[in-house]
C-alpha cells in the first residue's frame, strides 16, 4: 500500500459516500452541496490518474458552473425546499435491484478481461501533453467535426434553454 | 555570494539538503520540505495582509484627504494589529438555525480558495511553488471555488438576506468570469502553454501587456469584479446596504472573510503582474533571482496600487450597469479580441517578432477604439430618449404568484 | 507530474487548516454568552417573517447558464489555444468558426433580452 | 501504482449510485443530479482507459483526453436543457415531482 493508492483510497471513499448521500438526502440543498463533495472526489481521482488538465476542468466547470447551476435551480424550485417528506418514489427497491445488478454486472464482465488487472504506473511528465490534445482537436483527421459540432451543440442548448427557460410574462398565467 | 544572489533558493537549497542528511527515507524528506514550504509561504501570506489593510486604508485615506491610521506605533502601522486582537476576542454569534457545518466551513473555504492560488505563483526564477502544466486553468478554477463559499455562508446562516446577497454576488462572480477566463485565453495563445512559469518565461522580449493592452484590459476589469471591490462592491455597499452575504457572521469568522478579500486583491495583482507583465522578468533577474522576486513585487505593488486608485475614485455601479458593462462590452469584446488575435497572428506568423507584436497592438487598439466609439453611440441614443436607465422592456419574472423573487 | 500535484495537495490542507486553526484559537479565547435574542436572525431589528427560503429570480438561471457554456467552449479552446503557434492557418479557422458559432448563440440570449439585469 | 481494476470499480459504483438516483427520486432536480453522477463515472472510465493505453503503447494517446472533453460538452449541454425544463415545468404546474408532471396527458 503506497501514498498514491492510499489518497485514491480515501477520494473514492468520500466520493462513494458523498454520492450515495446525494442520491438520498432529503434536502435538496444538501444534495447539491454533496455532489460538490462528490464532483471535488473525483477531481482527486482525476490527479491521481495524471490527468491535471481533467482534474482542473472538473472544478472548474463541474464545481464551478454545473454544480452553481445546480444550486441556483434548487433554488428556483422553491416547494423543495418545504418538502420534507419522502423525496424518494415508493419503487425505490426496484430502482435499487436494478443498480445493484448492473453493477455486478459490469464488474463480472470486467473481471473477465485479461487487463483488468493490470497495474498503472506512473506515465512520463508530457503524457497529458495539451499540445497533441489541441492539434488533434483542430485536425481534420482527429476530431475536428467533433469540434465543431461542441459549438452546435453548445448554441442549440444555450438557445434551447433560454426559449425554455425565459418565458414572457404574458404566457405565464398558463 | 551565493546567498545574496539569492537568498530564498539558497535557504531552500540548505534546508532540503539538511533534511536529506538526517536519514530519512527520499519521500518523507520531499513530504516534509512541501509541508515547510506551505506552511512558509501561507503563513507569509495570512501575516502579509495585516500589512495589506495598513496599506490600503492608508491610501484611501490620502485619497480621501485624511490621514488614514496614525495613533498605533509610526504611521500607524501597527493599527491593523491591534484590530486583529480585538477581532480574536469577539464572541462568536450564530444565528438560530443556522446549518452549523456550512456556516462554520464557509469562512475557511473562503480563505483556503485564495490561499491555495499562491502554490502555482512562480515568486522567483527558482523558487516557483510547483509548475504546473495547467497553471493558468488552475488559477481560474481555484479563483471560482470561492463562490461555493459564498453560496455555503449565504445558506448556511438560516437568514434570507444573507441567501440574497449570497446570490447575488455569486451572480456576478460567474458574470465577471466569463471575460475573465476568455481573456485568459490570449496570453496563452502568444505563449503557447498553459503553465504559469512558460508564460513569464515567454515574456523575456516582450510584455503580453504591450502584445495585448485589450485582454489585459478585460482581465483587469474583470479581476477587480471578482474580487468585489469597488466599483463592483454594490453586493455589500457598506454605506447603503446591511453586509450581504455575511450579515450573519461575527468575530473572527467575520475577519476571515475580511482577510480573503484582502488577500484575494493582492493575489489578483500578483496574478495580473504575472501573466500581462512579464512577472519577474526584468534586466538582471535570470542571474540574480532575488531581483527577480523585487521585480514581482514592484509590478505587484503597482498593479494593487492601480486597483486601490480605483476603489478609491470610482463611484459605484448599479446592478443593471454592472451586468450591462460585462455581457454587452467585456463578452463581445474579448470574443473579438480572441478571434482578431487569431488570424492576425496566423497571417503574421511568418513576420518577425517585431513586426507580430506591432500587428497586435494595432489590432487591440483598433478593437477598444471600436468599443469605445459603440458605447459613445449607445450612450448618446439613450439619452436622446431621456430614460434615467433602460427601459424594463422584457420583465422576466419566475413567478406571478409567489411574488416577484428579489 | 504527481509531485506538483503533491505539493497543491499538501497546499490545499494547509490553506484550509490555518484559517480553521485560527478560527479554533479565538474561539477559545472568546466570550460565549449566547441569548435567543441576540442569536435570533438579523433583519434590522424586524422579527423574521416568512420562510427564510426566498425565491430567486430566474435571470440568476439565466446568467449560470450561459457562464457555464462559456466555460466549456474555454476548456475547449484552452488545448487549441495552447496549440496555437503550430497549427496550420486553416486549423486556426476552425477555432474563429468554433467562436463564431458561439456568438451566434450569445446574440440570440442578447437579442431575446435574456441579459438584461432589471 | 494503482490497478485499473479499482478505478472501473469505482466508476461502475458511481455509475450505479447516480442511476439509482436517477430511478429513485422524486425531484426533478434530484434526477439530474444522478445523471451528472453517470456522467462523471462516464469521464472517470475513459481517463482510467487513457493511462492505460498510453502505459500500454508507451506513446501520449490522445483520443482519450478528446473524448473525455466531448463527455464534458455533453455533460453541460444535457444539464443546462434538462434544469431549464424542470424549471419550465415547475413554473408552470408549481411542482418539481416528477409523478405530478403529467404534462404529456393533458
Amino acid at each position: 500500500m503506497n501514498g498514491l493508492q492510499v489518497v485514491f483510497l480515501l477520494a473514492a471513499l468520500v466520493s462513494l459516500f458523498s454520492a450515495a448521500m446525494v442520491v438520498s438526502a432529503r434536502r435538496m440543498m444538501h444534495a447539491a452541496l454533496w455532489l460538490v463533495l462528490t464532483l471535488m472526489g473525483v477531481a482527486v481521482i482525476f490527479v491521481t490518474l495524471q490527468s491535471s488538465f481533467f482534474a482542473v476542468v472538473q472544478v472548474l466547470v463541474y464545481v464551478g458552473a454545473i454544480a452553481i447551476l445546480i444550486i441556483f435551480s434548487v433554488m428556483l424550485t422553491r416547494r423543495v425546499m418545504e418538502d420534507h417528506g419522502d423525496q424518494i418514489l415508493p419503487g425505490w427497491r426496484a430502482a435499487g435491484l436494478v443498480a445493484g445488478l448492473l453493477f455486478a454486472i459490469i464488474v463480472g464482465f470486467l473481471a473477465l478481461w485479461q487487463g483488468f488487472t493490470t497495474m498503472l504506473v506512473e506515465l512520463p511528465a508530457d503524457a497529458d501533453n495539451l499540445l497533441d490534445l489541441g492539434q488533434a482537436l483542430v485536425s481534420p483527421q482527429g476530431y475536428a467535426l467533433p469540434f465543431e459540432l461542441a459549438s452546435v451543440l453548445l448554441v442549440a442548448a444555450l438557445i434551447g434553454a433560454i426559449t425554455i427557460a425565459v418565458d414572457r410574462k404574458e404566457d405565464q398565467h398558463g | 555570494m551565493d546567498f545574496l544572489r539569492d537568498p530564498f533558493g539558497f535557504v531552500i537549497q540548505e534546508y532540503t539538503g539538511w533534511l536529506g542528511g538526517l536519514g530519512l527515507p527520499a519521500v518523507w524528506v520531499d513530504i516534509i520540505a512541501k509541508l515547510t514550504g506551505a506552511l512558509v509561504l501561507a503563513t507569509g501570506a495570512m501575516l502579509f495582509v495585516v500589512f495589506l489593510i495598513w496599506y490600503e486604508r492608508k491610501l484611501i485615506g490620502r485619497i480621501q484627504d485624511r490621514f488614514g491610521p496614525n495613533r498605533v506605533g509610526p504611521w500607524g502601522i501597527f493599527q491593523p494589529v491591534a484590530d486583529m486582537l480585538k477581532i480574536f476576542t469577539k464572541e462568536y454569534i450564530t444565528p438560530i438555525g443556522a446549518d452549523k457545518f456550512a456556516y462554520n466551513l464557509a469562512p475557511i473555504l473562503a480563505v483556503a480558495a485564495v490561499l491555495l492560488l499562491w502554490s502555482v505563483l512562480p515568486l522567483s526564477v527558482t523558487v516557483v511553488g510547483t509548475d504546473l502544466n495547467v497553471g493558468l486553468l488552475f488559477l481560474v478554477a481555484v479563483g471560482g471555488l470561492g463562490e461555493m463559499s459564498y453560496i455555503l455562508a449565504g445558506w448556511g446562516s438560516n437568514n434570507k438576506y444573507a441567501l440574497l446577497g449570497a446570490f447575488r454576488l455569486v451572480a456576478q462572480l460567474i458574470s465577471y468570469e466569463v471575460p475573465l477566463v476568455l481573456s485568459a485565453l490570449v496570453p496563452v495563445m502568444l505563449a503557447g502553454t498553459l503553465s504559469v512559469n512558460g508564460i513569464v518565461q515567454a515574456q523575456e522580449s516582450v510584455w503580453f501587456i504591450v502584445a495585448a493592452p485589450a485582454a489585459a484590459l478585460i482581465f483587469f476589469i474583470a479581476s477587480i469584479a471578482e474580487i468585489g471591490r469597488s466599483p463592483f462592491d454594490l453586493i455589500e455597499a457598506e454605506s447603503e446596504l446591511v453586509a450581504g452575504y455575511n450579515i450573519e457572521y461575527s468575530g473572527l469568522k467575520f475577519g476571515m472573510f475580511f482577510v480573503a478579500e484582502f488577500l484575494h486583491a493582492f493575489t489578483v495583482s500578483m496574478i495580473f503582474a504575472t501573466v500581462f507583465l512579464g512577472g519577474w522578468q526584468g534586466p538582471g533577474a535570470a542571474e540574480i533571482p532575488v531581483l527577480g522576486f523585487v521585480y514581482l513585487m514592484l509590478k505587484t505593488f503597482v498593479v494593487y496600487f492601480v486597483t486601490i486608485l480605483f476603489r478609491g475614485t470610482l463611484p459605484r455601479f448599479r446592478i443593471d450597469q454592472m451586468m450591462n458593462l460585462n455581457w454587452k462590452v467585456l463578452t463581445p469584446l474579448s470574443l473579438a479580441l480572441i478571434m482578431a488575435m487569431a488570424i492576425v497572428g496566423g497571417l503574421t506568423r511568418e513576420l518577425p517578432v517585431f513586426w507580430q507584436v506591432i500587428a497586435f497592438l494595432l489590432v487591440n487598439l483598433l478593437l477598444l477604439g471600436a468599443t469605445d466609439q459603440l458605447m459613445r453611440l449607445s450612450q448618446s441614443r439613450k439619452t436622446k430618449s431621456n430614460l434615467p436607465m433602460q427601459p424594463l422592456r422584457k420583465v422576466l419574472t419566475t413567478s406571478t404568484k409567489h411574488g416577484a423573487g428579489e | 507530474m504527481l509531485g506538483n500535484w503533491l505539493y497543491i495537495g499538501i497546499f490545499a490542507l494547509v490553506a484550509l487548516m490555518m484559517p480553521a486553526l485560527t478560527i479554533f484559537i479565538a474561539g477559545i479565547l472568546s466570550p460565549k454568552r449566547p441569548d435567543p435574542i441576540k442569536n435570533s436572525t438579523y433583519e434590522c431589528g424586524v422579527e423574521t417573517v416568512g420562510p427564510n427560503w426566498t425565491q430567486i429570480k430566474i435571470q440568476y438561471y439565466v446568467f449560470a447558464l450561459v457562464f457555464l457554456i462559456f466555460d466549456v467552449e474555454a476548456v475547449l479552446l484552452f488545448p487549441w489555444a495552447v496549440a496555437y503557434q503550430l497549427l496550420p492557418l486553416y486549423a486556426i479557422i476552425e477555432g474563429v468558426l468554433f467562436l463564431l458559432i458561439l456568438v451566434v448563440g450569445f446574440l440570440y440570449a442578447w437579442r431575446k433580452g435574456a441579459l438584461e439585469w432589471f | 501504482m494503482i490497478p485499473l481494476a479499482w478505478y472501473l470499480i469505482f466508476s461502475a459504483a458511481l455509475f450505479c449510485i447516480g442511476l439509482f438516483g436517477a430511478l429513485a427520486r422524486k425531484n426533478a432536480v434530484a434526477i439530474l443530479m444522478g445523471v451528472e453522477l453517470m456522467l462523471n463515472a462516464v469521464n472517470v472510465n475513459l481517463i482510467a482507459f487513457w493511462h492505460y493505453y498510453a502505459q500500454v503503447r508507451s506513446a501520449p494517446y490522445v483520443h482519450g483526453l478528446a473524448f473525455t472533453t466531448m463527455v464534458f460538452v455533453v455533460a453541460a449541454a444535457e444539464v443546462a436543457v434538462g434544469l431549464a425544463l424542470v424549471i419550465s415545468a415547475y413554473r408552470r404546474r408549481q411542482t418539481p415531482v416528477v409523478d405530478e408532471l403529467t404534462l404529456l396527458k393533458g
